[in-house]
Parts: C-alpha cells; structure tokens; sequence
C-alpha cells in the first residue's frame, strides 16, 4: 500500500512539474489530463471513492473539455523550445513559500494516524459515523452527509452552477448552448 | 499472501506509467501524447482493478469502469479536436 | 499453494511482461505509427492478462462480472482509440518512418 | 528528514504542487496555462483534506445498518471537497469562457502583449 502510494505521489509531482513547465499550451492540457487521473487515482488510494469518481469525471473530463473548447477557439504559442525557461525571481518567491510550508511538517500528524484530531474527536465524526444510518436511512455516510444534513449547503452548490452556467452565456453573448 | 502479490503488481504498474511519462512530455508529436496517455489510462484501470482485489473494496471496480470510459472519450476527444478536418473516426 | 494462486501468478506475470514490453515500446520505437501499434496490441495484451488474473482472485460474485466487462471494454476501446490516433496522425501528414531516411 | 517524508508523505506532496500551482500562476505569460494552474492548486488542497481524513487500516464509510466494523475513514472532509471541485469546475468555466472573450477582443492572450495593447 506505502510502495504504491510514494510511486503514485512521484508520479503527481513529475506530471505537476511537466505541466509547468511545457511551452506548448495544448501538451500542457494533454499532460495535466494525466495528473487527474493520478490524482484521481491517488484520492481512491486514500479511501475516498467518492471523491475519486468526481475528481475523474470533472477534473479528467469535464475540465479537458473544455480547456480543448478554448484552445480551439483561441491560439496557442508555436516554438522550437519544448519546454519553459525557468522565472529566477517566481521561482524564488515559490522555493521561499515551500520552504515556510515544509516547516510546518514535524507538526502535522502523520499519515493515516488513528489520533489525529480530525478522527479522535468523537463528538463530530463518531456521531456522524455512528448516527447517520439511523437518522437518515443512508449507508454511505458522505451522501448521508451531503444530500441530508447539510443539504441547504448543496442547494447553494447548485446554485452556484447555475450562475456559473448563466455567466459563460452572458460573456460569450450567447442565448443557447450549442 | 496473494495480496501481497497483488499490491507489488500494482506498484510495478505504477512504475511503469512513470516510465510512459517520458513519451507523455517528451513525444515530439501531439500524437504522441495522446496515445502516452492513453496508455497511461488503460495502466490506471487496471492499478484500480488490482487494488479493488487486493484491499477488497469491491466500489473500486465502479470506479475502474467509469475511467475506462473517460480514457476512450479523452483519447478520441482530443485527436478529433486536434486535426483540422475532422474525421477520426 | 492452491491451483487457484498459481494461476494468478502466472497470468500476473504475463501481464506485467506485456505492459513492460508495451512500455518499453512506447519509448524507444522510432515514430508514432510503430508506437500506436505497440500500444494498441501489447498493452491491451498485458491489461486483458492482469484483469483475468484479478478475476480469478475474486472468485465468484458480482464483482468477478464486472471485471469481465471491464475485459470486453479494453479490448474494444482500446485498440479503437490506437486507430483514432493514428488516423489524425496521417490526417496531420506526419510521414512514417523509414531506415534508409 | 527521511523519516518525516515517509510518514508524511501526503503533507509533502501537497506543498510541492501547491507551490507548482503558484508558479504557473506567477510566471507563465500564457492565460490559459495560468487557469490549469489554478486547477492544479486546487486539487493539491484536495489531496490535503482527504490526506487528513485517511486512517491506516480504516474502511470506506460506508456504514451498514448492523453497525460496527473496523475504524472509518473521516466522511467529512470528503463532503467538503466535493462540494469544492463542483464550485472549482464552474469557476475554470466561467474563466475559459472570459478568455475566449478577451481573445476575440484583442487578439492575443499573451499577458505582456495584453498589457500594452489595452493600455493604447
């Protein structure tokens, strides 16, 4: 389980990197459709099958979609260089947040530790774990969780997909999708 | 002891993606590419497959199912989209 | 060992040699039609193998199905997908690759 | 150090892409490549909450109506990165839909060149 997760883990930063640093906006896309599926692969890895099937479906294909969309119907930088000259100071501003960040490590807890607050704190996801099937008659707790507790939160979400869909009519000057 | 074998199968699969990756970023044609990534999906599916039997989550199967659907639609997507003319298929 | 794990681990071990010949393709063959035909063939070849293989672990139950479905659905998408891409290629003209070139 | 990447190797991972993302989004001139930074961002902050809901040895929570089983993985954060790649898909949509309009505008989407030519 460790050996596929360092190999999945590598294989994200490698894609992440590429994704970058390739001059080629429409190589770009194709290799960050790869990095979905790793990463989709990795959320599945870690036990959130919901949340891999989503990342698949939108980040894979609904987001290569419509990045393809707009390469189409804009230009995308020729060249003899494959890949990106590197921003001295970008890359020294990002170095310098990483670094502030990888501080922080030795404190969070480590991967999968059964006492790290989020699953020792009992009152919160022991009661859903616990409670859910009895109040609302859903097994998978996460739908339980989505659709019944907290479903005014996903009406919200709709809502925002709504508008979102109304912004792209309205800035492309369109009545209809086609 | 054949989930064991199974995970280390998995994970030489995995290393193997990492290997195809090369040609994913390197491929001098758009192509290219898109068949290293389509390689890369068909390698995904069956990590997926391998992990479902070795840590006996059957869900992980559904999951493998969808993706070998969206690996056939991005391949064909993005050939169609990126020949002038049209027809693939 | 049962009958059951030697099989397993011979059709693993089929599979995992025909992903590495597939990988190993992709990378070193000189251009794109030669590579969509590894990874069309050699790849569908290991994928098939594995999933047998995974099959064969399960046992009977629904889950065996599926991974038969996800068989029969490799080894058509694939190979369809090799075909779309080499098609564009020859639609963009990229000439096929030649020893004495 | 070694041992500190080992067992948090999620944590790592996340800080690396997050920062690849930030970098995209500083140094790349292209408009395009600066929205797939935003998506790579955004899915490193979802490799951090579902990192944080992982137990080792856990189950996925899917809770059948006897009770029991072994540990659980955490369904909460998986909630909420749900409901975030929803909200994030909407956004990288209405994004790309703003650059298509900013191509047919000025004709470029090189950010210098987008620059000069919005300032005449």
């Amino acid at each position: 389980m460790e050996y596929v997760a360092y190999a999945l883990v590598i294989f994200v930063i490698l894609t992440g990197i590429a994704t970058a640093l390739l001059r080629d906006v429409l190589a770009a896309i194709i290799v960050f459709a790869a990095y979905s599926l790793g990463m989709a692969l990795l959320y599945t890895l870690l036990l959130a099958p919901d949340v891999g099937l989503t990342e698949a479906v939108i980040g894979a294909g609904v987001t290569t979609i419509l990045l393809l969309l707009t390469i189409v119907k804009t230009v995308r930088p020729g060249g003899e260089r494959t890949f990106e000259r590197l921003d001295p100071r970008a890359a020294l501003a990002c170095g310098a947040l990483a670094v502030v960040f990888g501080l922080t490590l030795p404190d969070l807890p480590a991967v999968g530790d059964p006492n790290s607050p989020i699953l020792s704190y009992d009152a919160v996801t022991g009661h859903y774990l616990t409670q859910s099937y009895a109040e609302t008659g859903v097994e998978n707790t996460v739908t339980a969780v989505l659709a019944a507790y907290r479903g005014f939160d996903t009406f919200g979400e709709a809502t925002v997909v709504f508008a979102a869909g109304v912004a792209v009519l309205v800035v492309l000057r369109r009545e209809v999708f086609t | 002891m054949v989930n064991d074998i199974l995970l280390g199968a998995a994970a030489v699969f995995v290393v193997l993606v990492i290997v195809v990756l090369y040609r994913a970023v390197r491929g001098p044609t758009m192509q290219d590419r898109v068949l290293a990534v389509n390689v890369i999906g068909t390698n995904t599916v069956v990590i997926l497959a391998l992990l479902s039997a070795a840590l006996d989550v059957p869900y992980f199967l559904d999951i493998a199912l969808v993706y070998a659907l969206l690996n056939f639609l991005m391949a064909v997507a993005i050939s169609k989209f990126t020949v002038e003319r049209g027809g693939v298929m | 060992m049962t009958p059951t794990e030697i099989a397993v681990i011979i059709f693993l071990g089929g599979g995992l040699f025909f992903t590495l010949v597939a990988a190993v393709g992709v990378i070193r063959l000189p251009d794109i039609y030669s590579r969509a035909h590894t990874a069309s063939q050699a790849d569908t070849l290991g994928a098939g193998l594995t999933l047998v293989a995974v099959a064969l672990t399960l046992g009977l139950e629904i889950s065996t199905l599926k991974t038969v479905l996800l068989l029969v659905f490799i080894f058509i998408t694939n190979p369809t997908a090799a075909h779309a891409v080499a098609r564009a290629a020859h639609e963009q003209d990229i000439e096929p690759w030649r020893e004495d070139r | 150090m070694i041992e500190l990447l080992a067992t948090r190797w999620a944590y790592a991972a996340f800080i690396l892409l997050m920062v690849t993302g930030i970098y995209m989004m500083i140094a790349n001139a292209n408009l395009v490549k600066k929205v797939i930074g935003l998506n790579l961002f955004q899915s490193a902050v979802f490799l951090f909450f579902i990192a944080s809901a992982y137990v080792v040895d856990g189950s996925v929570p899917i809770v059948h109506s006897e009770g029991g089983g072994g540990p659980y993985v955490s369904p909460l954060p998986h909630v909420i990165v749900l409901t975030a790649i929803v909200v994030g898909v909407s956004l990288t949509a209405v994004a790309l839909a703003l650059i298509v309009r900013i191509y047919g505008e000025y004709g470029t989407l090189d950010e210098a060149v987008l620059r000069e030519v919005s300032d005449d």
